[in-house]
């Protein structure tokens, strides 16, 4: 398995975390981003993501380098679902493992808020009437 | 100079296509080309945010262009 | 599945990430706890772990309760493990999803620290040479 | 008054069993359990800590224990 990852298939939450686990593991966090189904109580009917990939693997690289430099990891992985992905399905899984899991709960949150900030990637919410891409107006 | 320009997410409804190529009348800096783009595409002041990066890297505002860069238009992201 | 659970069977952190997936879910966030093979340098050969399971299924269930109200959680499973476990086996696993990742971060978080301080569960690290009650002494 | 004790984790070891009969002798609360344990199992002074559960919860040294209690040794937990 790649520890960095973008793909239009389902992710698989499970195997991230095996990706992680290791004999000296104190702490394993993982963050599972999931399609909610409505956004300020408006119905979604799906997500599409798009990706400008080979920035968004190098930002994405960056962040797990980062954070493992910074709060000692063994490991993070990080999984991107791109294309169609619809409500409650997985678009993104963070996982990642330390000696202490403080540090784990810290590197997984920086990654997550870090990844909706620098990382190329864009959603666009599906409405029964119409479609807006996410963050995009203030 | 004449520079090509690659769109994603909600730039490429305000290009109305993936990509553009554009001449610079203002100097090859990013901020010229921002100007630019804006001028053309008033819809672009609208972004909470427009980033550009060249070969795959965030570059700012003094960034200057040279010939062969791919230009990418990097509005708000929402991944995650 | 139950929420609060304790077993000495395997613990599975899939079955318990899905546990907590809802079509409001904006972020999920999944502790493991695995088996660390040494402690302070010195070889561990597996842990046993021994409850007091009644209260300590109280005490697990006032985490969830408290957590669940004070961070808005949708749903908070938490699964502990009893008897032999070996070397990088899931020992605890807590999942809990809410509309907003931050939220569910925090209150993964407290469910750990809290777990660790308040439910009666006691593990004994085994080593070649002999066993040790873990935090017993100062 | 008598009381019965159940132990865990490293109280078994200490009072080298699951359980005890222990005759109350300075009265029936929770401190003068632990003074009382403490006196015939030096072992206990030296753990991090010594709680005592009553029907599954955890209670207070004040704690006046009433006929029928199963009293329940807690050591240091660390579960997790």
């Amino acid at each position: 398995m790649q520890d960095i990852y973008i793909t239009v298939d389902k992710l698989n939450s499970k195997a991230c975390t095996e990706a992680v686990t290791y004999p000296g593991a104190g702490g394993i966090v993982v963050f599972v981003g999931t399609v909610r189904d409505q956004t300020k109580g408006k119905a979604v009917k799906h997500l599409e993501f798009e990706a400008y990939e080979p920035m968004a693997l190098k930002e994405m690289q960056k962040i797990a380098d980062h954070a493992t430099d910074k709060w000692s990891l063994h490991k993070m992985v990080i999984h991107h679902r791109t294309g169609l992905v619809e409500i409650q399905e997985e678009a993104v899984v963070i996982a990642c493992s330390s000696a202490h899991r403080k540090e784990a709960f810290e590197a997984c949150q920086y990654a997550i808020d870090t990844l909706k900030e620098t990382v190329p990637i864009w959603k666009k919410e599906v409405f029964e009437d119409g479609e807006v891409w996410v963050s995009a107006h203030p | 100079m004449k520079i090509r320009i690659v769109a994603f997410g909600i730039a490429k409804d305000i290009i109305k296509g993936k990509e553009l190529t554009m001449d610079l009348d203002n100097g090859n800096s990013i901020s010229a080309v921002r100007e630019q783009l804006s001028s053309i595409y008033p819809e672009f002041s609208k972004l909470s945010s427009l980033r550009f990066a060249v070969n795959a890297d965030y570059v700012e505002d003094s960034y200057e262009l040279k010939s062969g860069d791919e230009l990418v238009l990097i509005p708000p992201v929402s991944g995650g």
